[in-house]
């Protein structure tokens, strides 16, 4: 993509004035050490539902949301600079359940009553919505062993779903069910439907999630988000758009890993000389800042082809996300080490990045997965 | 038959004779690994301690250390038939740990006979348990920059400072650790000396440090005018660095080798992951890039264990060469790798910290994998290490840093 | 319709009307891509000359400099508007080469009239070639440490010594170089000057040098007792090195740059050559592993030409980031991959120097491939650039080396 | 491979003895520099005939040859002693034709006719043997395309070999052709057999190599190696043999180049410090000396196990192998890499072995291909 054609990298005025505002807030009223408090007292909810609202009443969470449902109607790529602020406290609460999947879920497929009901609430911070896709049994979210069998005036959906993000909080389960012949259709579920039980689980990132267990809940015909049999390309465009919001999130969290970083190279003496005048560390430090400018060039690309070019995304979220794992993975590590002992202490915050970094590679799709698709559709 | 080759089937039939059967292939008897003793850490089943209490009454806890001090008085040829009889089967020494394989050695180097006789019995017969203050904040990699002051007082030194990654400290009941006597020396690496503090001293507290993996055995040791006999300074007041410097040399070299498992058995583990977690019982592993990284680990794994072979070959052939100073660097590095790799075939059932939802083999590696990150930090981080490669194998010249 | 709009229009049909239709797609139309002009190699291709000889009557082979010197007398404005339009159909600018890119504006902000007025219309109408003289032997990584030794003697200098690297000075008429005129200054960067030399003046000799690949532009030049003229010192007598340094970060940061070549080029390149050497004319590659490092390959050339876009609109919008500083490295990183890929795919066919049994696609790109590795060294070394990037971007401490 | 159960990995004094001796005739007869005289002359061997026969007489070349074919008797062992050696200096010598292609063949499958006509002379530097396998059409040298078509009494063979390492120079060819059902057969053919056409090639690295054509050559039964339709098997066996051979060639050629670059790293000044006292090419150089002696022990296992362990042979040539390209090629590039400029310029040996590395390293099996069959022989 040369200069002349690609898309615009920057952000105007307003834009900066927001990345300014939410990076403030972020370092300063969502420190990353809130992780282990929410852990050691193993937190029913995992974040703090005050600063969701706050950022609610700030506009962050209905950045994106259309004017119609009390959002601020401008764009994906606004999203993503809040994103990416909460990426450098590695902030817990439900960005990604909420405004990446279940949000986008019904901006893509939800009907006119589904939007109403929800996505106000979405933007309000008042309503929480998650997708449930992850299976035990299954690696690929085309294939679902959970099932939703018709009924005289909807479907019955049973099964189980792992690792739903928030799945313990949300008001709303947009949830991936076999219907006829086994392909996927999504189904917007109320969560204290009847026949729906959650299990809170602990991650090593301190990602609130649950399993979500579906015995015979029964969902009217008006329940399904997309087209009946057509859940599977309705997630992947969902996830599309999720894997660049993650992947701003993660270039916020590389920036700040590798900031803080630097910051210990500077401060540490060892050899009565700080530990960043030592050369190797010095060329090791160039190659993270290197591979995190890229990702910024990638993510900024990505999040503004959302908005203006659709036919682009999937190119651009196999390129956003498959950099933003093996960046934000290969910096986690090497802030580590050269933080030296402290870096694997559970008392000092870098250590928190790695198992973020660890989590977020392995959300919608490993890097290799995002390779394939990346050549298939180069033709080759 | 030799000499030696006699005493082999003598103490093969001996272990087998005396080890409890439920102790058989329960370890890698290796100098760390078994029951450490001491007043702090009780154990309870019995045939952890039939098992010590018949080492003792043989004298093979500390098989090579002189009889009068607990040992059993035998060439140090002999204690490794001893050793690797037990390996043979899998049985634990009778007491392993730190006073045995490391303090214990330096006091029969570099103790008087006062300070043999007092603390060596207790060791061998694991009722006293040590462990190690080197490391402290500011002393880490540049460990003669330590700060720990020991001011004499009369008959008594007095402690300041505070020491880290003293491993198993609430577990153990005295310290041997390296203090600054001399603050005024003109190099750092001058003015150091070794002293022994019992745990219980007044001023002395301990407190455990937690990792990114969750629980270790690491603790901070903190000395607040802790006051220790004179009688307990180890070598010549002010000369403890080079004391220190052979210590960190003999662990350097075993850290490699500790962290060698049997060979092949990275490898077994991660295609048993992937297993496991593809959904594929057997035959190739679906995935080809995984199959490929799962392999590019297994070759690496052999080569590591080749090389520690080699060097162990060259070493009883008495041309030892330079190459044993990379173990440390491959071996921290493949472990990482086989842990990253075990995690990558998990996928998001690698994701877990506790509770439900993981399996307690998933849960246990994933600690695992983040206990690895500090494999290339224990011991002389990687950089130290190539650092010293760099200078004492290719002779680069010394950079001004 | 603005100024420049009208002005864009007029160079569109000025250009689309006088460029020989021979010519149309045969560029990149960059600085250094085209006819180089001088009095050493001679072009026989009319339509080349009569290009040349079209753009020498309109004055824009140097649009934007003075009218009186040659050029256009045009803003940098317009310049870039011709250069575009140029590149939108592939035509070469009229003349290119070191003289117009990079001595010719040395010379309008460093020289004086005189010197202008001798050498700049010169260089506009493509009559005089000139080439570069830097590095030395021993300066290279550490320029400041060059030793080409210029004397004053009477009205001339007195040049001894040796350039290295000085591309292109078989073919050159003229060399702009660095000498040392003040041997004693207090520090290496003080005491160097900037000298114009005639390569025909006596003492002065061109030997090329071929690189691993073969052939290249490269040369050395020595100077034995070459005699320059005074008038020929450009800018203050022993102040060379702020001029110097100032051309050298232009050309770095034009460097990363002119490696990019078309956006997804270098992945369409190897893709090609897989189905080439593998025997596969559509869909995917056979090889999971090879089709996962071409996809890679790609990633990271489309993240370098975004991040290019990015450097280019935020210097457009005033707020240049620091991340110019890195497109050397991950250009010439990103070249030397494609290459080492493109050979992967080709096996041992691959292999050839020369002549029976490989194809001339092969055989250059096997070139191609071996001068590549010179990437990462020429134009400031990749190790260079990180040290100036840790230090200027990072804030990192400067080492004490 | 724990230590008690590796295979020996030490040199007995005898060896130590043929390493120094080889070692010094090596650098001193045989330096890297004459591959570009051979090269800009365009010489028709490429390589120098005297060198080898004083390798000869040395007994070098019958090292691993049997008593009753006048060799040394020798295992597979003292032979990668010579060939490690033989790769400091990138000797073009016909020692991977002769004596890791044709002896093999010979002395794993050659009938006790085929060896008596040339094993001696192999030994006595006077007989040069070649294996023609690699075709134009196929990367996989179990699919051949040249075809031996059952005549009256033997068969006559007719097809294109590429790149047989000393193919115009050798007195015998031992041919891949495909018989009955198209698996293919070795032949052994003699040189001048009427219908054998060569071609120099001239290839990167200095190894002469060329074109043989091969038009309707007649060949009698007794011509045979190994068995009828079992060719890709026995290739396979000399290929792992060939493989181990070379990486010994590899490694001495990788352990040159650290040399190299070391002194150049001690003795090159910049910034008025030698460059080797740079931290970050330091660690490089750390990072070069760590692989090649992990190759070291590779290399001296594998070859162990071929005289020992016959059964271990597959898994330790792609282990060898395998690791052999990875480091030389990373050792070649890096060495240019600290020689900075003069690395790249033509008179300077060191960029020599780039082109040696790319050579070997597609030779015998790329790594991926080696990992790829480990991974089947440890059965994932």
């Amino acid at each position: 993509m040369s200069g002349h054609t690609a898309p615009s990298l920057l952000l105007n005025d307003e834009q900066k004035m927001l990345s300014k505002t939410a990076h403030e807030f972020v370092r300063k009223r969502a420190p990353a050490a809130r992780l282990r408090t929410f852990r050691d007292r193993k937190d029913e909810v995992g974040f703090s539902r005050e600063i969701w609202k706050e950022m609610a009443q700030l506009g962050w969470l209905g950045l994106q949301i259309p004017h119609e449902y009390d959002g601020l109607g401008l764009g994906f790529f606004d999203l993503c600079i809040v994103l990416e602020e909460s990426g450098r406290e590695l902030m817990p609460e439900p960005f990604v359940s909420t405004l990446l999947l279940g949000a986008q879920a019904l901006l893509l497929g939800g009907t006119g009553a589904q939007k109403k009901a929800l996505l106000a609430g979405v933007a309000a911070g008042e309503k929480l919505v998650s997708v449930a896709y992850e299976e035990r049994g299954s690696r690929d979210f085309r294939h679902v062993e959970t099932v939703a069998r018709a009924s005289d005036d909807g479907f019955e959906i049973t099964g189980e779903k792992i690792q739903v993000l928030d799945g313990h909080l949300v008001d709303a389960i947009i949830v991936s069910a076999a219907t006829g012949g086994g392909a996927p259709t999504l189904f917007l579920v109320d969560s204290n439907a009847k026949g729906v039980t959650t299990t809170q689980q602990f991650r090593i990132d301190g990602q609130s999630s649950a399993i979500v267990r579906f015995e015979n809940v029964a969902v009217a015909l008006d329940s399904v988000v997309g087209e009946l049999g057509k859940g599977a390309a309705l997630l992947q465009t969902v996830f599309d758009r999720a894997a660049v919001g993650l992947a701003a999130h993660m270039l916020g969290a590389s920036e700040q890993a590798l900031a803080d970083t630097l910051a210990y190279l500077k401060e540490r003496e060892q050899f009565d000389v700080p530990i960043g005048s030592f050369q190797a560390l010095q060329h090791r430090a160039v190659a993270l800042y290197t591979e995190i400018a890229l990702l910024r060039s990638v993510v900024l690309a990505a999040a503004r082809v959302i908005d203006e070019q659709p036919e682009e995304v999937p190119r651009f979220a196999c390129l956003a996300k498959a950099l933003a794992s093996e960046t934000f993975l290969h910096v986690a590590k090497e802030a580590i080490q050269m933080h030296g002992g402290i870096g694997v202490t559970d008392e000092h915050d870098i250590g928190l990045y790695i198992k973020r970094a660890q989590a977020t590679y392995m959300t919608f799709g490993e890097p290799s997965q995002h390779r394939r698709r990346w050549a298939e559709l180069h033709g080759y | 038959m030799s000499d030696l080759n006699i005493f082999r089937e003598e103490a093969r039939a001996w272990i087998r004779e005396n080890a409890p059967r439920s102790l058989w292939g329960t370890s890698g008897s290796g100098p760390f690994e078994g029951y450490w003793g001491g007043s702090k850490d009780l154990e309870a089943d019995p045939d952890i301690l039939g098992w010590r209490d018949r080492g003792i009454e043989k004298g093979w806890t500390a098989p090579s250390w002189p009889k009068e001090y607990g040992g059993g008085g035998l060439s140090v040829a002999h204690e490794q038939i001893i050793h690797e009889e037990l390996k043979a089967i899998g049985v634990p020494r009778p007491i392993a740990g730190q006073g045995l394989a490391m303090f214990g050695p330096v006091l029969l180097q570099y103790g008087n006979d006062e300070q043999r006789a007092e603390h060596l019995p207790k060791i061998a017969r694991g009722e006293v348990r040590w462990c190690q203050g080197y490391s402290e904040p500011n002393a880490g990699s540049d460990l003669a920059n330590l700060q720990l002051r020991a001011e004499r007082d009369g008959d008594e030194f007095v402690l300041n400072g505070q020491k880290v990654w003293t491993s198993h400290a609430h577990l153990s009941d005295w310290i041997y650790c390296l203090a600054r006597t001399n603050p005024k020396a003109p190099k750092k690496q001058m003015g150091i000396s070794i002293l022994l503090a019992d745990l219980g001293t007044p001023g002395i507290t301990v407190r455990r440090i937690d990792l990114i993996s969750g629980y270790s055995p690491f603790c901070e040791t903190f000395f607040d005018d802790a006051r220790v006999p004179a009688k307990n300074l180890v070598g010549e007041l002010d000369e403890g660095w080079t004391i220190a410097k052979a210590i960190l040399g003999h662990e350097r070299s075993s850290i490699g080798r500790s962290i060698a498992r049997q060979p092949g058995s990275a490898e077994r583990e991660v295609v048993a992951r992937a297993r496991k977690h593809l959904g594929v019982g057997h035959g190739p592993i679906p995935d080809p890039l995984l199959r490929d990284e799962v392999a590019g680990l297994g070759m690496l794994e052999e080569a590591f264990h080749l090389t520690l072979a080699r060097i162990e070959q060259s070493s009883k052939s008495g041309t030892p060469g330079p190459e044993g100073s990379i173990s440390k660097i491959v071996g921290s590095e493949l472990k990482q790798k086989r842990f990253e790799l075990g995690m990558k075939v998990a996928g998001i059932l690698g994701l877990g910290w506790e509770g439900p939802g993981f399996d307690d083999d998933d849960l246990e590696y994933t600690r695992d994998w983040l206990r690895s990150r500090a494999t290339t930090i224990e011991g002389g981080s990687s950089e130290i290490q190539k650092n010293i490669v760099s200078k004492r194998v290719l002779g680069l010249p010394e950079g001004k840093k």
